[in-house]
């Protein structure tokens, strides 16, 4: 156990450091409210409108797109991993075929969303970036 | 040949195809029904005849059959099935044949009755014919008492589609109501005994080793254990067959269940036929019959369905006396006849009391088909003091009409003749066997006898006989050939089929020509319990009826001697030209019987005298004290439920912390059984 | 090796906190991360379990539930989508016409 | 023919697949009939497969190292689940005709009655999770299918809201459950749970998987979720969840407990788990039961009818004692009756489908008289009704009986009784719905209705099994015990 308590240690100092700057500034700083002071950091430039705006419905959808895809390889990650060993284990046709159905089955319904427009950016004027 | 279960199980549904024909093409396509339905029902019933005389022989040839047809509900939990089947048996047999055959007959003779008179309703009626007759013979292929009762009802419900079939007069209608009502009655009585009996023995089987009747002679033998509910066996089981017997005594219009019948003449009179002879009244009897191997257990039971029967035989004949309407006084003897049958039973003979029902159901059928020819030629009225004479005009259904009146008054050697004295002869042995009720029975039944003589040649002279006494049966005319055909065909069988039996003779002409006593005795392979045989010893040695030997000839010679005597009054009082009524020698007693011993009115009263004012007194107590909790229940649900459904707020939040709740709830009890705390 | 007890105590907290986020928060989104957080939790016990019996179906285990939240999530945008086309809100408090 | 033990879900996950590439090929023509057709071919297919594969007898058939199990409950429930999604497209044909998307409501269908019928082999933590939230998923997207439909976008938010909170206690439960043994298989876990040291984790596990399990069966305290997504479900996909799904969350429960955690190694540890069920059962009955006494809008009464049913069928999984006749009859009683209430609760929400149809409104009032002008649909859903209250008119009657039997045999009387008063309480609300059909005075006279073909087949379907299975339950039943014998004494 003795080995945790330097990490224990090390994390309470951690989250120390932090708190004591800040709250130290606090005491010392001068305080004189202004209204520059609140406005949107812009990388320096002078910001445009509010900072809650809504983005167009249609990047959700790839969003949506990109997170299950991006989760699929989640799953063909370690089946790559093992795919030498399952090879010489069970046979190419066993360790294979399951990912090619995986992918089939992946493969129609991007087919089918692809077909019926549901990856298609549609640009029109309203949905663009209604503030 | 075909199977033999096949062939039986299409004799009741050949008949209900005709029903559905009738019902279905009548209501959709009138006009593709040729006769209203007749020719279908004509057909079906042949066929159901045909098939039922197969039935007849293949038993005759030891082919006696108990089979499974269809299980309704399989045994779960240990309980009991409930199933169908046919059983073919010498019983069901004979019955399927005399059903099917009236059945067929009544067809025939409704096409003069009710086609060539133009009635209206002939798809409705024929409709009602065919599932009369499908569910009677259903009835009587029952194998166990469950399906027994089923159709049972069946044949209660077509008797009121029937007897109500002119529903727009009142009569009718109510009588309808009222047949319905009554055999309801006693069914209630039936439907309890049913329960009980399922529940005492886990089956409801009328043959083979796990039969009813087999596990109650078991039970009484000491060698099965059966649940009587801590009740003593014997006690037990004379309880459900009363109970059952309530039932019986309902259909088969036993007193005091009797009042539905006579009214029941409101109908079509092919109708009372077919209910009088072979469907409705004889369902009753058939079902003791049937029941045989457990009455025979129950001598308490026994001496009771004497009694009821002798004392009916006697109290119909007697108001039978002075009825002055021919289906009256047939309905009376129809009452009367059954409470022989009832007799028959009742003293341990079951062979006297299946024969009875036999030669009844012939000459019966043969009566009312025949009083159904004179009502036509009389333009539908049937009061015999407007007949008279008829007997130049329709010959031929005089001729009948005489042979079935001689059968029913019992002159030798017409039907009724051989099946009275076997059914008077048995009672007399066994009741001077030292049964003092049976004998009883015995006696209210002989006096009866003589009524019957007298009434039925009343009923013969004044219709027949003499001069006419009104313009109608001055003008009426012949019958049409398809009434005379079926009358005349049974006028030959009343004067014949008691030959079957001729007991009184037995004696004389050795037991080779007990026809029916052979075949009801007869070989049974695989099937232990319902014959005669042993109906009989078990009637001896359980029921312990005793009988001394009486010489059947002197039993017959005493019930002839009787049956001439009435006949011979009847003879000098109406077998003139100009009859008179002669009612006036009864006294004050003449109104008794009008009146039917005002036992409508008895009823009545009793209904609205004294059921009314319990009714009320329970209705108060209902309309306080069980209205009052089962109302509060309800309010207080209905409340409850307009709360609680207030929980589901509508609000998705308030749910999702609720379901957490409730799981927290599971989780503290689970880990408290699992003793974390 | 710390003891499975521990990681079963941290993944608690984090289920809980789960639950906290699950029950006082409105906003759809916020909602769906803290059920992530939940099943998050789970994989914790999962992988530490695996670890423990020295058994690699939990990690397995903690790979389909990382699949089946994208999923979710995925159906989740989508309906949190037709309700704000309908009621002009994330709030998830805010659809209440049926209820009782 | 011998048939691969998994020809039902391989049907079905074609078929969904193929549903989807038919669109894909073809994205802008209407074809909502052959989309239909396939839908409703790939159920009765996959129904007739788990019937063949039934009557093939080749009792307990383990895939997959032991993932999947395949036995008479898989075939009988596959079965149920086939017909159901059957008769559901067949409704659909007339329902969803003039929506957009159709591919993907019949692809939905079709993908949930695939994941079901996995519940119903699984054998496995693993696959029970994968196939339940396969139902869970397509179910969400289903229920807001109506995208301009307030009332169908607030159903599929609800419905999403608890269903993520309940798979997350699932997925955590079965965490705690893999923490206290180190095994997913049903088998192995019934080995490593008799005498476990863990009791506090397992037990904590265990009470959620029941959580998860309550919210697929609609039990409480996971019920919330039921009278708004029925309600504003579309009608179809309201019959479809509330039979179906519920069915598959029963036969997954089943599985569970009577595979995984014997009740004898549960007892032993001092968590009699049929006592949980004994407690969810009654206050699931007697809180749907309740709350839909008063209920003004159809739908709504049926969906808490819906939770009532539910109360009933947990009976089978708390009124297991042990003996191996008595545990096979309680639990036969209680697949007997799911199978008959998913034709008749199909039938009642396809009838209310046909009434959404004609535009007759929601309430009780709504429906006055429609016997007028509907006699055939009125018919048939009063049957239908009086068999979900257990009155002899349809199955439903034997199964209740067989079901309050089961309770008594096993000493829970208490349980039976609480099932009648609730019966007597349902035949109350259905009877005011018969009445309002059958007696009431409508408003207006002499409406002519159209016959939508489809949905109209298929409450006429519904409502001739619901009365066949009370003439002729033996074809059934046996089935049902076989499939309760292969879970209990497996």
């Amino acid at each position: 156990m003795n080995e945790w308590i330097a990490v224990g240690v090390f994390a309470v100092v951690a989250a120390s450091i932090p708190a004591v700057m800040v709250s130290a500034s606090r005491l010392l700083r001068p305080s004189v409210p202004e209204k520059g002071k609140e406005t949107v950091y812009e990388s320096g430039e002078v910001p445009t409108g509010g900072t809650r705006l809504n983005f167009n419905i249609q990047y959700y959808m790839v969003a949506l797109l990109f997170v299950v895809f991006d989760i699929e390889t989640v799953l063909i990650f370690p089946w790559t991993v093992v795919y030498q060993d399952a090879v010489g284990a069970a046979g190419l046709g066993s360790a294979l075929a399951p990912m090619l159905v995986f992918i089939a089955v992946l493969v129609v319904g991007l087919g089918w969303a692809w077909r019926t427009g549901v990856i298609r950016w549609v640009s029109s004027a309203n949905t663009e970036f209604n503030t | 040949m075909a199977d033999v279960t096949t062939a039986v199980t299409a004799i009741p549904l050949v008949p209900f195809a005709a029903f559905l024909v009738a019902l279905l093409v009548g209501h959709y396509k009138p006009a593709a029904l040729p006769k209203g339905g007749a020719l279908a029902g004509i057909a079906a019933t042949a066929v159901s005849l045909a098939l039922s005389v197969w039935a007849f022989l293949t038993v005759g040839a030891g082919g006696a059959t108990l089979s499974r047809v269809w299980t309704w509900v399989p045994a779960a939990n240990d309980s009991f099935a409930l199933t169908f089947g046919v059983l073919v048996d010498p019983l069901s047999a004979l019955m399927v044949v005399i059903v099917s055959g009236v059945s067929l007959l009544v067809h025939v003779f409704s096409l003069g009755y009710m086609n060539d008179e133009g009635e209206g309703g002939l798809p409705r009626y024929y409709a009602g014919l065919g599932l009369f007759t499908a569910s009677m013979l259903a009835f009587a292929l029952a194998s166990n008492l469950l399906q027994a009762f089923v159709f049972f009802e069946l044949v209660g419900f077509c008797s009121w589609w029937l007897i109500g079939h002119w529903f727009r007069e009142p009569g009718p209608a109510s009588a309808a109501k009222k047949a319905f009502l009554v055999t309801r009655f006693g069914d209630y009585f039936l439907l309890v005994g049913l329960v009980g009996v399922l529940g005492t023995f886990g089956t409801a089987a009328f043959a083979g080793d796990a039969s009813f009747p087999a596990l109650a002679h078991a039970a009484l033998e000491g060698e099965a254990s059966v649940n009587t509910f801590g009740v003593d066996p014997a006690t037990w089981f004379t309880t459900l067959g009363l109970l059952i017997l309530g039932g019986v005594i309902g259909k088969s219009a036993q007193f005091p269940l009797q009042t539905w019948l006579p009214d029941a003449m409101e109908g079509p009179t092919p109708v009372s036929a077919l209910i009088h002879a072979a469907t409705m009244v004889a369902a009753g009897v058939y079902l003791v019959a049937r029941l045989y191997g457990f009455y025979a257990l129950t001598p308490t039971v026994l001496t009771v369905i004497a009694l009821v029967g002798g004392f009916t035989a006697l109290f119909a004949a007697t108001m039978a006396l002075v009825k002055r309407e021919i289906k009256q006084v047939l309905a009376y003897s129809t009452i009367s006849q059954y409470g022989y049958i009832m007799l028959g039973l009742g003293s341990g003979g079951y062979v006297a009391g299946v024969f009875h029902l036999l030669t009844h159901a012939t000459f019966k059928a043969l009566l009312f088909l025949g009083a159904g020819a004179v009502i036509i030629a009389m333009h539908h009225d049937e009061d015999m003091w407007k007949m008279g004479g008829l007997k130049e005009r329709m010959p031929t259904v005089y001729w009948a009409f005489l042979s079935g009146s001689l059968a029913l008054a019992g002159i030798v050697p017409f039907a009724g003749f051989w099946s009275k004295d076997a059914v008077l002869h048995h009672a007399l042995t066994v009741g001077l066997g030292g049964q003092p009720l049976v004998l009883l029975a015995y006696l209210m039944g002989l006096v009866a006898v003589a009524f019957t003589g007298f009434y039925t040649f009343r009923m013969v002279f004044l219709t027949f006989h003499g001069e006419p006494r009104s313009e109608t049966a001055r003008d009426a005319g012949p019958a049409s050939a398809n009434m005379r055909v079926p009358v005349a065909i049974l006028g030959v069988l009343a004067a014949v089929v008691g030959l079957v039996n001729v007991d009184p003779l037995k004696g004389v002409v050795g037991e080779h020509l007990l026809f029916l006593e052979r075949w009801l005795n007869g070989p049974l392979p695989g099937l232990a319990g319902p014959t005669a045989e042993h109906y009989h010893e078990l009637v001896v040695d359980v029921a312990g009826f005793h009988t001394v030997a009486v010489s059947p000839t002197v039993s017959a010679v005493v019930s002839l001697v009787v049956a001439l005597a009435g006949v011979a009054l009847a003879w000098t009082w109406y077998n003139v030209p100009e009859p008179s009524e002669k009612t006036d020698v009864l006294g004050p007693t003449k109104t008794l019987l009008y009146n039917n011993y005002y036992q409508d009115e008895f009823q009545t009263w009793l209904a609205t005298g004294v059921v009314e004012p319990l009714a009320d007194a329970v209705d108060v107590f209902d309309a306080s004290v069980v209205d009052g909790v089962v109302n509060g229940v309800s309010s207080t649900s209905l409340v409850a439920s307009d709360r609680l459904r207030r929980v589901q707020t509508g609000v998705v939040t308030t749910y999702t912390t609720q379901l957490v709740l409730g799981l927290v709830v599971l989780l503290l009890i689970v880990l408290l059984l699992g003793g974390w705390f | 090796m710390v003891p499975l007890q521990y990681y079963l105590l941290f993944s608690a907290a984090m289920f809980c906190i789960g639950v906290f986020g699950v029950l006082a928060r409105r906003n759809a989104l916020v909602y769906l991360m803290s059920v992530e957080l939940m099943l998050n939790a789970a994989n914790v016990v999962f992988v530490a379990s695996s670890a423990h019996y020295g058994t690699i179906s939990g990690q397995v285990f903690s790979l389909f539930t990382m699949a089946l939240a994208a999923a979710e999530v995925a159906v989740g945008v989508g309906i949190v989508l037709v309700a704000y086309r309908n009621f002009k809100d994330i709030d998830i408090t805010n659809p209440t016409s049926m209820r009782w | 023919m011998a048939l691969p033990a998994l020809t039902p879900q391989y049907v079905l996950g074609l078929a969904a697949l193929l549903v989807l590439v038919v669109d894909a090929f073809t994205p802008t023509s209407r074809k909502n009939g052959l989309l239909a057709g396939l839908t409703a071919l790939a159920g009765v297919t996959s129904a007739g497969a788990a019937a063949w594969l039934y009557a093939g007898g080749a009792g307990r058939t383990t895939l997959f190292d032991g993932a999947l199990a395949v036995d008479a409950s898989t075939s009988f429930f596959t079965a149920v689940f086939g017909c159901v999604a059957a008769l559901v497209a067949v409704a659909s044909y007339d329902y969803v005709r003039e929506e957009p998307h159709q591919s993907a409501y019949y692809a939905l269908v079709l993908l949930a009655t695939a994941g079901m019928s996995v519940m119903a082999a699984a054998n496995s933590l693993v696959t029970a999770f994968l196939a339940l939230e396969l139902v869970s998923l397509p179910a969400y997207a289903l229920v807001a299918y109506l995208k301009r439909d307030a009332g169908s976008a607030e159903a599929g938010l609800k419905y999403f809201v608890v269903g993520a909170l309940s798979s997350a206690i699932l997925v955590y439960g079965i965490s705690l459950v893999y923490a206290a043994t180190g095994v997913f298989g049903f088998a192995a876990l019934a080995d490593a749970v008799a005498g476990n040291a863990h009791v506090t984790v397992l037990g904590a596990g265990v009470v959620m998987l029941i959580g998860g399990f309550a919210f697929k069966t609609a039990s409480v305290p996971f019920h919330f979720w039921a009278p708004e997504a029925y309600e504003g479900a579309p009608a179809p996909v309201s019959a479809f969840l509330s039979s179906a799904s519920k069915a598959a969350g029963f036969v997954l429960a089943f599985r569970v407990f009577l595979l995984a955690f014997p009740l004898a190694a549960f007892e032993a540890l001092g968590i009699p788990w049929t006592l949980v069920f004994a407690v969810l059962a009654v206050v699931t009955m007697t809180l749907g039961n309740v709350a839909a006494a008063t209920q003004t809008n159809v739908k709504r009464m049926l969906a808490y009818s819906s939770i009532g049913h539910a109360g009933y069928a947990l009976i089978g999984l708390a009124a297991l004692s042990g003996p191996t006749s008595s545990d096979v009859a309680v639990v036969g009683a209680s697949f007997s009756h799911l199978f008959v209430y998913g034709f008749t609760n199909t039938g009642a929400f396809l009838v209310v489908a046909l009434a959404e149809r004609w535009g007759v409104g929601r309430t009780f009032e709504d429906y006055a008289g429609l016997a007028r002008s509907a006699p055939v649909a009125s018919a048939v859903l009063a049957v239908l009704l009086f068999s979900l209250a257990g009155l002899p008119v349809g199955g439903g009657f034997w199964t209740k009986y067989a079901l309050f039997l089961g309770a008594v045999q096993s000493g829970l009387w208490w349980l039976a009784a609480v099932g009648v008063v609730n019966s007597a309480l349902s035949l109350f609300y259905y009877s005011r719905l018969v009445k309002a059909v059958w007696v009431d005075a409508p408003d207006e006279t002499g409406v002519a209705r159209e016959r939508p073909t489809g949905i109209y087949a298929a409450v006429v379907v519904a409502a001739v099994v619901t009365v066949a299975l009370l003439v002729a339950p033996d074809v059934v039943f046996s089935w049902a015990d076989a499939a309760a014998r292969a879970l209990v004494s497996a």
